[in-house]
């Protein structure tokens, strides 16, 4: 019978504080095993046995199999201690777990990302899996916002593949602070995600898929705009949070109404999640995501 | 690899803490081994100053001579951690916040004694930074170690903070509110203790302190409901479950 | 005019926080003073308006060392006030309680903050290291002495499980007898126990003729009774001790003082050997024949003697613990089922039981509700406190020679040759194991 | 379905001879009308006329406290702990236990995500089922649980001096040992007074709980003021989740030794603890109290039900005489029932 809390030993291959206290891992696979398949959007268990598990992205995209990349922000107690870990240093995984993107879904279309500061860590599992996958899939856009030009994740990264053509790509900042990557000549710009969208980014609306990750706030003006925008609820996926202790739709702190955050999501689409209790209140006339 | 350091510091309290460390009988040796204990006067006379690494500071703050002691083990601390419920809620001592110190102390002293300034018992953290609570009257031995044991791997432990009742229904035990209409604190009061006392068929009095959202009002009506005379309630809420800060919250929850 | 202050800010090994002030004037002691500075919690004060139910919860947390006497004393008191009669079996458990923390109580003491004083060391864990074997003996006796208090208490401090007129759960059969295997194992340590005790070198810093008062006991050698005898041929009832120990506030400490007829007295160990001695039997009485020819009687006033009069308390403790279990084990429940509705009377009640360190006295008025109107603490660290500023006097005065760097003392003092004046009075105020949340409560 | 008729005299013989191998737990009196399921020992002991036991069966496949693996210091592998090899017999198990226990087989074989603990100790527990009559808290009968149609080994039906046994498995026919084929089979007047006694016990239900419209009146109701009141009195003790045969939630947790070793563990938890829905960083999905008392409500009856196709109540009533402050969990139903029936007849005005 397979025992699906026990982690499997990976080894960290790099490591580096991508920004303040947010760490990029770099993993591969303990010795005779592969790394698992998975889809973006689905995350894992991360552990260190005597400290405790939290749920953590999968950063990294199936198309390239060799390791697995996640970014871990220092929040807490797990968080902290695997901050202090380095290269060579064993890290418990367990995963894949949740559900990633309706890729069928997806086949086809154009692909609007949409991140919020840390969401971007997810987010870009699926951007590269778009991009090493061009022959399935329409134009690719992401858009970016942080709250200050410190919180930039995969700046680099983002700002070559905006230049390469591969993808059309905005950064946008609220604040611009001293050492930050806000660069005005790289095309950032300074505001909210929400000021992107204002611009006419995509050719048809209603066929775009959406994918979109961030923080509550985040989520409340970015849905309002999108539907205005003419996007389609049902092309709408976001994704949301919740506690987490197993992963396995057991443990009971993700249910939501009548569902398992951490099997039937962390993904929902804005049908999904408005059918849910507790996940989308209407207010002011306006959706209101939980999350 | 570097011991870890640890300073071992009493204000106002019963010692009881400290001697949960001692009463490790089992565990003593290692403890010994793994950790340094520095300021553990109770136990050595080798009292080394300097920095420690996390300090247990056990007791209330109830005299000035308590204050200063506390602002200068937080100076020398990295990590203080308010050890039993004296020094996390103020405990015993901080019970009647309603009658002022002084008429406390001409109660015990009388008119003879040499004024000496009394002051409100109250826990660490009205005064400095308090990283981790390690609650219990005393502190419960498993939970000591587990600390330690934590503390040597770099962190703090994870300690839950659900109230005694969650215990109390996993030992199958019968509730006394319910079969005796008796005062139990255990909805009010945190676990981790195993519902020591319900399992003793005694009424939990409280001694680990309130948990985060303690209803005192609800228990309050609860047991009146149950025909509980609402002074008996009040005196035993007053032991634990309403310490410093709190009392006034029970006070204006309660009619 | 050559002044001299020697002031020991913090002793250490004792529990709380105390310190010890020395002047001398030209060679002569002037003052004295035990400054207790721990801080107060105003217990007698905190009690007033709680309920008889509270009591012992309360009380208890005065000090984490001896606990169970509070507890227990606590519930004698509300039963000596309600007229409760309290069945056998309890009033046996109760015992057994008792005597599990002077178990770990002497255990502590005798081998965690004196020992490393004979041997040398700065603390036991420091000891440990090069005896492990003794450091385990001691270590086993203080575990039994908790294992007693978790399995009869319900915790080996703070015990929940003593109440008013009875237990809220009587421990097991199995609970039992484990327990009882365990002090046979105990028992059988007991040789090497008085040998270890009976070897050291006690150094005899006084005899000075002391006043020793201890609960006195007919019927065996006992914890509880209600009658103290002195050493003077008098003996009291419980009703007369606050008068005869006649406490009182002195200004140089938070712990109140007493004295008997104008004097200081001493209570503990040593006092109930000596008041006592003659009720112990078996290995108890042989242990203390043996102290008495190796390191002299323990009457004569040397506090040193405190130590060996606990290292026979142990024995008989293992001793004791054993009938009474024999006797649980054998005879089951108790004569009368214990009473659980109590019904409040007005008046007084008082608690006496031998603590750890002596006598303790516990006093509560009550009124019709069995609400606490008054309450008086007397604890045994506070009637030592007196007796140890004595006996540091009359040492301060006898080796009191000063020398430019310190005061030196006669190379004729066993293990505390050529210690400072300081040291010596750390090792007589240890002597008396002072607990001193007790005496500041 | 073959049921044989067992004459109660030989229950003695008969259940010292289970516990020679198995594993035995039988109700036994704790208190003057609790009981709990505790390991046979003394057949004296045995109280079969029980209503229901503090903690329901799950205790016994979904301890309160359950180690998941552990490592030693120094070690590069997990180690999970062994259950005993025995098998577990409870005996007396009531119909509404019985069907909790069906609940927490489809719960957690759920999600293709099977939970390997639970499973492996399902797999050694048999069930023998009793009969049993109905208090004022049963209402197993409105819940679709006063019978079990499968879910046991073997099932008694008390017949005053014998009972008739419905054999339900193989296992069950192991666990009657020689007897499963030397007793003999029920007669049809056997079967007469077996209906006659179903039939008296179906009447014996004082409680009754009309779940018809209980999905619609609970989502409709998801601002209903009930909520807040119930919140109002909530103790959040979790005593009515803990002591519930299909209540499921758990925490995990990791502990360590001073030697190094960890280990990782999981308790029984309860959504109506304050911090159930907290994240790191402290923030709440579920402050509110009443937010808390309407998810159990509402995740109980209906979203189980949406996910699973049954909600997740047995009407085994303990939640209702667990409750310190009296919160009755057919009368919360009432009420939404009531304010939409309000709600309806305001309209139509
Ligand atoms: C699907 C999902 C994906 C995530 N991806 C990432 C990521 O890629 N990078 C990243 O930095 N963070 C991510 N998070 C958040 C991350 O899980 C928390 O920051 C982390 O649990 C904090 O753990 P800690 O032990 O350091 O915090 P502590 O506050 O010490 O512990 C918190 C406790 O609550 C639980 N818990 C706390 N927060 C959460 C949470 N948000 N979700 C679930 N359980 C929680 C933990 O299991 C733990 O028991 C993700 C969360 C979810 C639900
Ligand atoms: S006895 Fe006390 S702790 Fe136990 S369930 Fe009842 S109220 Fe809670
Ligand atoms: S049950 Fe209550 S009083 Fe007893 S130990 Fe636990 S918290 Fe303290
Ligand atoms: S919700 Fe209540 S009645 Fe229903 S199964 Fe759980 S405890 Fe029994």
């Amino acid at each position: 019978m397979h025992n699906p809390y026990l982690p499997e030993d990976w080894t960290i291959m790099a490591m580096r504080e991508e920004i303040e206290d947010h760490f990029f891992l770099e993993l591969r696979p303990p010795a005779g095993s592969r790394v698992w398949e998975y889809t973006p959007g689905q995350f894992c268990g991360v552990s260190i046995l005597g400290i405790g598990e939290a749920p953590i992205s999968l950063s990294s995209s199936p198309t390239r199999p060799e390791t697995l990349q996640m970014c871990i922000r220092k929040a807490g107690r797990l968080t902290s201690a695997v901050s202090k870990l380095s290269v060579g240093d064993v890290l418990g995984l367990r995963g894949p777990l949740g559900k990633g993107y309706p890729l069928e879904q997806i086949q086809g279309r154009d692909v609007l990302i949409l991140a919020g500061g840390l969401g971007m860590v997810p987010l870009r599992s699926l951007m590269t899996y778009v991009l090493d996958n061009p022959e399935r899939f329409g134009r690719l856009t992401v858009l970016y916002g942080t709250r200050t030009d410190l919180e930039f994740l995969f700046y680099d990264e983002l700002t070559r593949l905006g230049k390469s053509g591969r993808a059309e790509v905005e950064l946008i900042t609220q604040e611009v602070r001293p050492g930050g990557r806000y660069r005005p000549e790289n095309g950032d710009r300074k505001g909210f995600v929400t000021d992107l969208l204002a611009g006419g980014f995509c050719r048809s609306p209603g066929e775009t898929f959406v994918a979109m990750c961030g923080p509550p706030v985040f989520y409340r003006y970015a849905v309002k705009t999108l539907l205005e925008k003419g996007f389609s609820k049902a092309l709408i996926f976001m994704s949301l949070e919740r506690r987490m202790e197993c992963g396995l739709g057991k443990c009971g702190h993700c249910s939501v109404g009548y569902r398992y955050t951490c099997v039937e999501g962390p993904i929902f689409n804005y049908w999904d999640a408005y059918n849910t209790p507790e996940l989308i209140e209407i207010r002011e006339g306006q959706p209101w995501i939980n999350s | 690899m570097d011991q870890l350091v640890i300073g071992i510091f009493g204000l106002t309290g019963c010692a009881g803490d400290q001697l949960t460390i001692l009463n490790c009988e089992d565990e003593l040796l290692l403890i010994a081994e793994k950790v340094t204990m520095k300021s553990f006067n109770m136990a050595s006379s080798r009292e080394l100053a300097g920095r420690v690494e996390v300090a247990l500071v056990e007791g209330s703050v109830c005299q000035p001579e308590d204050l200063a002691m506390l602002r200068e083990i937080r100076e020398r601390s990295r990590h203080l951690v308010a050890f039993g419920t004296c020094a996390a809620f103020g405990g015993m001592a901080a019970m009647d916040q309603r009658v002022h110190p002084e008429v406390l102390r001409d109660t015990v002293y009388g008119p003879d004694g040499e004024p000496f300034e009394a002051i409100r018992a109250r826990p660490l953290s009205s005064f400095v930074k308090v990283d981790f609570v390690l609650p219990g009257c005393p502190v419960e031995k498993g939970q000591l170690l587990e600390t330690l044991s934590c503390l040597l791997k770099g962190s703090f432990p994870d300690i839950a903070c659900t109230p005694v009742c969650a215990e109390c229904r996993s030992r199958e035990n019968l509730c006394i509110v319910l079969e005796r209409d008796e005062v139990c604190c255990g909805a009010l009061t945190r676990g981790g203790c195993g519902a020591r006392c319900p399992s003793l068929d005694v009424s939990c009095a409280g001694c680990r302190g309130p948990v985060e959202d303690a209803y005192y009002a609800v228990n309050a009506d609860l047991l009146k409901g149950r025909g509980i005379d609402r002074e008996k309630i009040r005196k035993k809420m007053m032991l634990f479950s309403a310490p410093a800060g709190m009392g006034e919250r029970l006070e204006r929850e309660f009619d | 005019m050559l002044r001299k202050r020697i002031e020991i800010k913090h002793l250490t090994r004792v529990e709380g926080h105390g310190g010890i002030t020395i002047e001398l004037v030209d060679g002569t002691v002037k003052t004295v003073h035990m400054d207790i500075l721990e801080g107060t919690r105003f217990y007698e004060a905190l009690l007033k308006g709680k309920g008889f139910l509270e009591a012992a919860a309360i009380v208890s947390r005065v000090c984490g060392i001896c606990s169970a006497s509070h507890a227990v004393t606590a519930q004698l008191a509300v039963e000596d006030a309600f007229g409760i009669r309290v069945d056998s079996r309890t009033v046996r458990l109760r015992e057994l309680l008792l005597l599990g923390e002077i178990m770990e109580s002497h255990a502590l003491h005798l081998f965690f903050l004196l020992l490393p004083d004979y041997m040398g060391y700065p603390s036991a864990l420091d000891m440990a290291r090069d005896h492990p074997i003794k450091a385990k003996m001691g270590l086993f006796l203080k575990q039994l002495g908790n294992r007693i208090q978790e399995a009869v208490g319900g915790r080996a401090i703070h015990p929940p499980n003593v109440m008013v007129g009875r237990f809220g759960k009587v421990p097991g059969r199995q609970v039992l007898s484990d327990l009882l295997a365990c002090v046979e194992d105990g028992l059988a340590l007991t040789p090497a126990l008085v040998d270890l005790f009976a070897s050291l070198e006690v150094p005899v810093l006084l005899e000075e003729a002391t006043q020793y008062l201890a609960l006195s006991s007919r019927d065996g050698y006992r914890f509880v009774s209600r009658e103290i005898a002195a050493t003077d041929g008098k003996v009291f009832q419980a009703s007369e001790f606050s008068r005869v120990c006649n406490e009182r506030v002195v200004a140089h400490s938070h712990a109140k003082q007493s004295l008997y007829s104008d004097r200081p007295f001493a209570v503990g160990a040593q006092s109930r050997v000596v008041v006592n001695g003659g009720e112990l039997t078996g290995a108890a009485a042989e242990a203390l024949e043996r102290f008495v020819s190796a390191q002299g009687g323990m009457g004569r006033g040397n506090p040193i003697s405190n130590s060996m009069a606990q290292a026979v308390e142990l024995v008989h403790a293992l001793q004791a613990a054993k009938e009474h279990l024999v006797d649980i084990l054998t005879n089951g429940a108790g004569d009368a089922p214990p009473e659980t509705v109590i019904e409040p009377v007005k008046g007084t009640g008082i608690g006496l039981t031998e603590a750890p360190r002596g006598i303790l006295y516990h006093r509560y008025d009550f009124d019709d509700n069995g609400i606490i109107t008054e309450a008086d603490i007397i604890t045994p660290t506070a009637q030592n406190l007196a007796n140890i500023e004595r006996d540091m006097r009359l040492v301060a005065e006898r080796f009191g020679e000063i020398s430019a760097d310190g005061v030196v003392l006669s190379p004729a003092m066993g293990c505390l040759a050529n210690r400072d004046l300081s040291f010596v009075l750390q090792v007589i105020a240890r002597a008396y194991d002072p607990c001193i949340s007790c005496s500041v409560h | 379905m073959r049921i044989l008729r067992f004459h109660k005299s030989h229950l003695e013989v008969w259940l010292d001879l289970i516990a020679e191998t198995a594993d035995l737990y039988v109700p036994k009196k704790a208190g003057e009308k609790a009981h709990r399921f505790e390991r046979y020992e003394d057949f004296q002991e045995v109280d079969l006329s029980y209503t229901r036991t503090i903690l329901p069966p799950k205790k016994f496949l979904f301890p309160p406290e359950e180690t998941l693996f552990s490592r030693d210091a120094g070690s590069d592998s997990y180690h999970v702990p062994e259950i005993p090899d025995r098998d577990v017999v409870l005996f007396g198990v009531h119909p509404c236990d019985i069907n909790g226990i069906r609940v927490l087989d489809v719960f957690f074989g759920s999600f293709d995500r099977p939970d390997y603990y639970y499973q492996r100790r399902r797999k050694k527990l048999r069930i023998v089922g009793h009969s049993c009559m109905p208090d004022e808290n049963c209402f197993c009968q409105s819940m679709d649980a006063e019978t079990a149609a499968s879910g046991f080994d073997l099932f008694l039906n008390d017949m005053g001096d014998h009972y008739l046994v419905t054999l339900g498995t193989v296992e069950g026919d192991l666990l009657l040992g020689d007897r499963a084929d030397t007793l003999p089979e029920a007669t049809a007047e056997d079967m007469t007074e077996l209906m006659a006694g179903i039939r008296r016990r179906r009447e014996a239900f004082t409680l009754e709980l009309d779940t018809s419209i209980v999905p619609q009146a609970v989502s409709l109701h998801q601002t209903d003021p009930v909520w807040e009141e119930l919140g109002e009195k909530c103790l959040t003790c979790g005593c009515c989740s803990l002591g519930c045969p299909t209540c499921t939630c758990f925490n995990i947790r990791d502990t360590n030794t001073l030697g190094g070793s960890a280990k990782r563990s999981r308790t029984w938890d309860a959504c109506l603890y304050r911090d159930f829905a907290t994240v790191a960083g402290g923030y709440n999905f579920r402050p509110n109290r009443g937010r808390r008392v309407q998810h159990r409500y509402y995740h109980k009856q209906v979203g189980f039900a949406q996910s699973f196709g049954q909600p997740s109540c047995v009407g085994c009533g303990r939640c209702i005489k667990m409750c310190p402050t009296g919160i009755h969990f057919v009368e919360v139903f009432r009420a939404l029932q009531e304010n939409s029936l309000k709600q309806e007849m305001g309209r139509d005005a």
